[in-house]
């Protein structure tokens, strides 16, 4: 209300000084956005944020569709859009900044890649190529940080929240002291499952997810839930850590001979869920297979490999073609080992056919990891049993995922005890830590992600191009506003894509924002921008011209 | 000889909106021992409801009202249900006036002698059989037919089935609603002489009920006439026909053809009966009559006996003779009485 | 012989339907806006791979030449490869279709059943204080959002009395070694209770109504007169006469309803959280997963197609004046 | 004589024109008076349309608006009564009140517009498959028997994911299907119709198709075609509502499919919410057994026999 006054006084004002002017109207700017039902944060927000940019003289339409139209339009049709709510998931890997400040803000990525808000700017390109060669730690961090504090500059997003991700167990059931909070991530992770202690009697992990289980296949990325199967039934050379680092899994350790050439020593301790032993020639075929083309969703994981090698003592060394940074993480902790007897002759098949790897579901998946495969039942559940001659054998017996489309009885299950560990929780968390405080015998975690929401310019179109123009959008908007109302509590705001839960790579210097309509205004003012009968006009002289769709 | 069916004052009524109809008002007549009765008068007269009452299967609206129905001496409207029931087919039997929807579609012609075989006369399966064949072969049918579904059958056909069905259980009466109404003249006259030859063989009594004279005088041995729920003139057939004492009969004389010879003029009656909810005073057919008096809307005229067995329920019966003639020409029915009674009748 | 000519050309008008609905279902699917391949997008994924998925899917090919190739796999009983699963769709909706099927059965005997014993007994009872109150109430039953009456069900019968499971077919972890045992143990009918009677209250009131109307309209035929005349028993003239008339239409459209039902499942499926087609539907949609989506909306209107056949040929069966010379 | 009749066509006269107009259309619906539930029917209608009409005068808030506090606090999840709100507010901080009433206008204007659409079109094809027959029969039949084998729900949520989510959606696609069963039962009726004598004497003396359709054809359907409209109002609000809760619905439109799915995805059973989500349960029951209740009033008209 407070503000809306005063925009109003200042739209007198500046229309009577810029009436003069030759400039020309600022179009109506499309903002897109998911549906509630499916994301109802996110159109919230989309509200808000409309509401708050018409104070500013702009004309704003909320456009809601489907994702994939949504996609249709954002990913293939880079000249149609103006501005869009987007949203980057956090996943184990992605605790290795690389990926998101290189591929979502590199010039090489802007014509088909992420870079679809078509952000271009050479010294930034410079700064993220550096890092990636960066092997040591400090040096690579302070680039990291440098790469935060341009973008902060430029605003080519207009940053939102990390929203945290809230999950629950049943604390009669399991000892509270053994669930692991990974950072970034939250207590739904591989070391909770493999660590948490029953109490009494009931031994089965039994948890939810609202979305199906699209594949278990360690050739494949598919649907975000099914990576929690694989992590469990596939070890990796190396895990990413509660800390978000990565650490020795199936390696005892590794060792750079220098910036192109690491040595892996693997444990020998390890079999196959059908006996037969874990070799250094299974891991060498795991990684080949990868690059292979029979698996083009981790080729870009190990397109760095030039040449694997085995030595008899157990070891694997990798020779890269350039030095990386995030080998650890995007690589070693990222390939699933699979055992070559059984994919050997899958993959021989499958080199002559039509198909790849990723159509291949084996009737009774092999791995080496703390949980076997026992039983899948289409769209309902996957039953994994604990694979007790595993190093890191888990203290749980079964590990039972049912698959829970309504999200009312998933709560209704979990207080019931028809689950036990909510792994998946679309609805409004306050309801959780509600009748957490209400029933005593569930216990709510909430913990910031990885992953961030954001409202993403198109840089192709103007005003977008224009570095004022969106640091002046974003300076409209209380990111606490967001928080509070889109989020109910439960999101950080956001000023940068690393995440805050990224405590080493996080530049906390560029955490904090001036908001306010009248910010914003004075802002636009600055940069040259008018208000003509409450319209919201292009500095003097600036033409509207769109890039041919 | 005691009659086999003594109706007394036997009185039936309907509830319907907006008050009461006495469909049947105090008929009384004998059914002997063997013989077929006909039961005639226009439609509405009550002929159908009286025939029903026989079977106490009545509309849920209807009820009996007063008086007795006596069969075998027993009086059938005071019988508890379960002995009601007991004689229903077994020793009153029905000939419904449209076999097709009285036959239930869905199950064939053995079958549904079977149900009747079997359930009310306690026979077994394959005694039922044998049965449903020879009463197959009475009533002039192939037994291959047994099998068959209702539908499959003509009218006619269908009628003997329904006769066959009456005949299951060698009923003592079998009431007989409009049986050949709705077939053409040849099947009726065949359907006729098989029910009379049957009735001569089994000697059972027959009361049929229709509209249609023709029939009374080709088949029956006695006749009722009712006119609008009462019993107008009853006798024996040939008398009554050629005598009759009521002007009601002498009208419905002319109204239809001899079934024997296709005969020459027919004469409706001028006027439709009388509401029976609020039924004129005096005799019910006066509005309709060329022949009425005063008196006639005044009074009404009791059953009194012309001659032996013939009653008629008219005051001028004694002067029967007189008006048989002039009820024989089409211009005595054809003036326009309902004007002149009427108007008469009401002040 | 002429039934059997009557029951050939309504098997070829059948076929021609499932010809049409097969043809309508591609063009649906293939003119709608949106691109297929948007489920996909990926920061490592790069055009060729997009351009090569594309290739795969035979999505590259002109739209004639698609047409051809699917009817032609369609013919084989091939419904291609899903976008999402990677695997062959047909395995997919087999493994899905008993959950439907026994859900829509179940639900279906159980409404019938009722619904003609209640319809019969209205019939019986007509314009009394009990179908005063008793039509409106059908007609309610029959105007709620299923899935809010399935959302209430729960809240009662499983959040708050906890006398039901709140979702899929069997406890977690608990193992079946055939669907058949599974299908008759106690533990499955537990957790069919709440979905089963969700559908039932619903489709309860087709048959109540059928059947009392039909009821009503067969008492007063001659031959359930003619029963009564013939002495006998209540039982029997209400039994074997008027309802065994009363029942032929109520029966066939049992099978239209099982059509009907199948459809409706979708939004109880995803309330009960059951393994079944309708879901597997409404997510393949949503996904924009066009083989498995087109494969699961053919599966149902399959069902939905041989269903109207199976009523007229049941009709034929079950009245004998029709097609029996 | 002339001079009153002149003077009473003055002013007055196109009022009385049109209210004639109204009355006569008013009739033309054939309104099934004399029956009690048809009546109640008529009622709840009413009342509805009052609502939609007055919506902006009754509802208290722009039912999409997020609403804050003095504070600049959401105000979410507010009970009933609570901070004014008449009957709470939505987990997104909306006027649950205010939303079910606009929700009325939703409501009806996708009842009953397809409810026009399925009359209307049913009603075209029967009459012209019936009236003409011959080829035209025979074309309009196979695609009446090929919407029959097209499954309905399953076509709603195919239709409304590929499109953008509107609530003319559900409308489209119950154009698209669901005139076949108004279709089949009119032209039935139109075939008996057609072999009436004054049909046939019509035609004999050389009236145009057009004029016998609309002279003793159209109006012996009429009623059947508002039998099948009234029940389509039902049918089209059943089916935004289980659109909209399976997350196809248009979140733009306020309907009381859009709130009941709203309700259950921000856990309103698990808030105890039943302000939320049972007053919307409870409208469309309301106005769709209202929609049952009229048809069965038609029934009546059309099948005396059926009555009792």
């Amino acid at each position: 209300m407070r503000s809306l006054i005063h925009a109003t006084a200042l739209t007198a004002l500046l229309s009577a000084a810029g009436s003069i002017a030759t400039a020309e109207p600022i179009r109506t700017i499309d903002l897109l956005s998911r549906p509630q039902a499916a994301q109802p944060s996110e159109f919230q927000f989309v509200q808000i944020i409309a509401q708050e940019w018409r104070k500013l003289g702009l004309d704003v339409n909320v456009r809601v569709m489907p994702f994939e139209q949504m996609a249709d339009i954002v990913w293939f049709n880079r000249d149609a859009w103006d501005t869009t709510a987007w949203q980057m998931v956090g996943r184990p890997e992605r605790s290795d900044p690389d990926e998101i400040v290189f591929n979502l803000f590199h010039t090489t990525t802007a014509a088909d890649g992420f870079n679809f808000i078509g952000y271009l700017n050479p010294e930034y390109d410079a700064i993220v190529e550096q890092q990636r060669v960066t092997l040591d730690p400090d040096a690579r961090q302070a680039l990291i940080y440098q790469a935060q504090e341009i973008l902060a500059a430029d605003q080519p997003n207009m940053m939102l929240v990390h929203p945290e991700s809230t999950y629950a167990f049943d604390n009669t059931v399991w000892n509270a002291d053994t669930v692991v909070e990974q950072g970034g991530i939250g207590i739904r992770n591989t070391w909770t499952f493999i660590g948490i202690e029953p109490l009494g009697d009931q031994r089965d992990i039994i948890l939810n997810s609202s979305d199906n289980v699209q594949a278990i296949n360690p050739l494949y990325i598919s649907g975000g839930v099914d990576s929690w199967v694989t992590e469990l039934i596939w070890d990796r050379l190396m895990r990413i850590g509660p800390d978000g680092l990565p650490q020795p899994w199936a390696a005892t350790g590794h060792e750079w001979l220098d910036e192109t050439n690491i040595r892996v020593t693997l444990r020998d301790d390890m079999m196959w869920h059908d006996g037969v032993p874990v070799t250094v020639e299974d891991v060498k075929f795991s990684f080949e297979v990868a690059g292979s083309g029979e698996a083009p969703m981790y080729g870009p994981f190990v397109s760095n490999i030039a040449s694997i090698e085995t030595g008899d003592d157990n070891t694997i060394t990798f020779t890269l073609t350039n030095p990386s940074a995030s080998f650890l993480t995007s690589s070693l902790a990222k390939i699933n080992l699979i055992p070559q007897h059984v994919w050997g002759p899958v993959i021989e098949g499958l080199s002559t056919a039509d198909e790849n790897a990723e159509s291949y579901q084996e009737e009774m998946p092999i791995g080496s990891g703390p949980y076997r495969f026992e039983r899948w039942a289409t769209n309902e559940e996957i039953v994994l049993s604990s694979n007790t001659d595993h190093f890191a054998a888990p203290k749980a017996d079964r590990w039972i995922l049912r698959i829970v489309p309504n999200v009312e009885a998933a709560l209704g299950m979990l207080r019931s005890g028809e689950i036990n560990f909510l792994a998946d929780f679309p609805g409004d968390p306050g309801v959780l830590t509600e009748a957490a405080t209400a029933d005593g015998d569930l216990t709510v975690v909430s913990t910031v992600d990885i992953g961030f929401r954001y409202i993403a310019f198109n840089h192709r179109r103007p005003p977008f191009d224009d570095p004022a123009f969106r640091r002046a959008l974003s300076a409209a908007v209380d990111r606490n506003l967001i928080v509070g109302a889109a989020f109910r509590g439960f999101a950080q705001p956001s000023y940068s894509v690393v995440s805050p839960a990224l405590p080493f790579w996080h530049n906390s210097g560029v955490d904090s924002m001036e908001t306010g309509i009248e910010i914003a205004q004075r802002m636009l003012e600055e940069a040259g921008y008018t208000i003509v009968d409450g319209v919201l006009n292009y500095p003097d002289g600036v033409t509207e011209t769109l890039p041919v769709e | 000889m005691e009659p086999l069916l003594s109706l007394r004052d036997l009185s039936i009524a309907y509830d319907v909106d907006g008050g009461t109809v006495t469909a049947v008002d105090g008929a009384t007549f004998d059914v002997p021992r063997g013989v077929i009765v006909g039961l005639v008068g226009e439609s509405g007269c009550g002929k159908t409801t009286l025939a029903r009452s026989l079977t106490r299967v009545l509309a849920d609206n209807a009820r009996i009202t007063g008086g007795q129905a006596f069969f075998d001496g027993q009086d059938i409207m005071a019988l508890p249900e379960r002995q009601m029931n007991a004689l229903r087919w077994r020793k009153i039997a029905f000939i419904p006036q449209s076999a097709m929807n009285s036959l239930d579609p869905v199950y064939t012609i053995e079958s549904q002698l079977a149900e009747v075989l079997c359930k009310r006369g306690g026979l077994t399966r394959a005694r039922a059989h044998v049965r449903s064949e020879e009463l197959f072969e009475m009533v002039g049918l192939e037994r291959g037919r047994l099998r068959d579904y209702p539908h499959q059958f003509s009218g006619g056909m269908r009628q003997r089935v329904a006769i066959a069905l009456a005949l299951a259980l060698n009923p003592k009466l079998i009431v007989a609603d409009e049986p050949v109404t709705a077939l053409d003249v040849i099947v009726q006259r065949q359907i006729l002489d098989q029910l009379r030859d049957l009735q001569k063989e089994l000697s059972v009594s027959v009361i049929i009920v229709t509209h249609d004279i023709s029939v009374v005088a080709y088949v029956c041995d006695q006749v009722v006439v009712m006119y609008a729920g009462r019993v107008a003139e009853t006798g024996a057939m040939r008398t009554t026909l050629t005598r009759p004492a009521h002007p009601y009969t002498m009208g419905l004389r002319n109204a239809f053809p001899d079934l024997k010879s296709a005969a020459g003029v027919l004469t409706p009656i001028e006027g439709a009966p009388p509401n029976l909810m609020h039924p004129p005073p005096g005799c019910r057919f006066a509005p309709r009559c060329p022949f009425a008096q005063a008196r006639c809307t005044d009074s009404s005229p009791p059953l009194v006996q012309v001659d032996g067995d013939h009653l008629a329920a008219c005051h001028r019966w004694q002067e029967a003779d007189v008006l048989r003639p002039l009820a024989a020409l089409t211009q005595t029915w054809a003036i326009d009485i309902g004007a002149t009674e009427m108007g008469g009748a009401k002040s | 012989m002429k039934g059997l000519t009557a029951i050939g050309s309504r098997v070829l008008q059948t076929v021609f339907v499932l010809w049409a609905v097969v043809t309508i279902l591609f063009l649906m699917f293939r003119l709608m806006p949106g691109n297929p391949m948007a489920a996909y997008i990926d920061p490592n994924f790069t055009l060729e791979q997009q351009e090569a998925l594309m290739a795969r899917f035979g999505l590259d090919r002109p739209l004639w030449e698609q047409y051809f190739i699917y009817l032609w796999n369609l013919l084989q009983g091939d419904l291609g490869e899903s976008f999402f699963y990677r695997e062959p769709v047909a395995d997919r909706i087999l493994s899905l279709l008993p959950n439907t099927l026994i859900l829509t059965f179940s639900s279906l005997i159980i409404a019938y059943v009722f619904g003609i014993l209640a319809g019969s007994y209205l019939a019986w009872k007509r314009g009394g204080l009990t179908e005063q109150i008793a039509i409106p109430l059908v007609l309610t039953t029959r105007a709620m959002p299923e899935f809010w009456l399935g959302m209430i069900l729960l809240a009662i019968f499983s959040f708050w009395l906890g006398w039901f499971p709140a979702g899929g077919t069997r406890s977690p972890g608990a193992e079946f070694p055939t669907y058949f045992a599974l299908y008759t143990s106690r533990d499955f009918l537990m957790h069919m209770t709440l979905p089963v009677l969700t559908l039932a209250i619903y489709s309860q009131g087709l048959p109540l109504l059928l059947m009392r109307s039909n009821m009503l309209d067969v008492m007063k035929e001659d031959f359930v007169t003619m029963a009564r005349i013939k002495g006998l028993s209540s039982w029997t003239v209400v039994i074997r006469h008027a309802a065994r008339n009363a029942l032929l239409p109520v029966m066939t459209s049992f099978a239209i309803s099982v059509g009907y039902q199948i459809q409706g499942n979708v939004v109880v499926e995803t309330v009960f959280s059951w393994p079944g087609l309708g879901r597997e539907l409404v997510r393949a949609v949503s996904i924009a997963d066009y083989p498995l989506a087109q494969g699961a909306f053919l599966m149902i209107a399959v069902v939905v197609i041989l269903m109207n056949l199976v009523a007229d040929l049941l009709y034929a069966l079950l009245d004998p004046r029709v097609n029996r010379e | 004589m002339s001079s009153p009749v002149t003077l009473a066509k003055g002013p007055q006269a196109p009022r009385r024109g049109i209210l004639r107009m109204v009355r006569n259309a008013f009739r033309s619906l054939h309104l099934p008076l004399d029956d009690g539930f048809a009546i109640a029917g008529l009622v709840i209608y009413a009342v509805f349309v009052l609502v939609a009409l007055f919506a902006p005068q009754i509802a208290t808030h722009d039912p999409t608006e997020i609403l804050f506090t003095a504070t600049f606090d959401l105000a979410a999840d507010r009970r009933p009564g609570e901070d004014g709100f008449i009957m709470g507010t939505t987990s997104l901080g909306r006027d649950v009140f205010s939303q079910l009433v606009y929700g009325t206008q939703s409501a009806l204007l996708i009842g009953i517009t397809a409810a026009v659409m399925v009359a209307l079109i049913g009603s075209i094809v029967g009459v012209v498959a019936g009236y003409f027959g011959g080829w035209t029969d025979t074309i309009l039949m196979r695609l009446a028997d090929i919407a029959f084998g097209i499954p309905f729900l399953p076509f709603v949520i195919v239709l409304a994911a590929f499109l953008e989510p509107s609530i003319w959606n559900v409308v489209i696609a119950m154009a698209l299907i669901l005139w076949r069963d108004t279709g089949r039962v009119i032209r039935s009726q139109v075939l008996t119709l057609r072999s009436r004598a004054y049909v046939e004497a019509a035609r004999v003396s050389g009236s145009s198709d057009l004029k016998i359709i609309l002279r003793h054809i159209a109006p012996n359907i009429l009623p059947l075609s508002f039998l099948y409209g009234s029940i389509a109002i039902g049918w089209a609000i059943l089916t935004e509502a289980s659109i909209s809760f399976l997350g196809f619905g248009d979140s733009s439109t306020i309907s009381w499919g859009y709130m009941l799915q709203d309700a259950f995805a921000s856990q309103a059973l698990s808030k105890n919410a039943f302000y939320w989500f049972v007053p919307p349960g409870i409208c469309i029951i309301l106005i769709v057994s209202a929609g049952f209740f009229i048809s069965r009033g038609y029934e009546k008209i059309l099948f005396p026999k059926l009555g009792r």
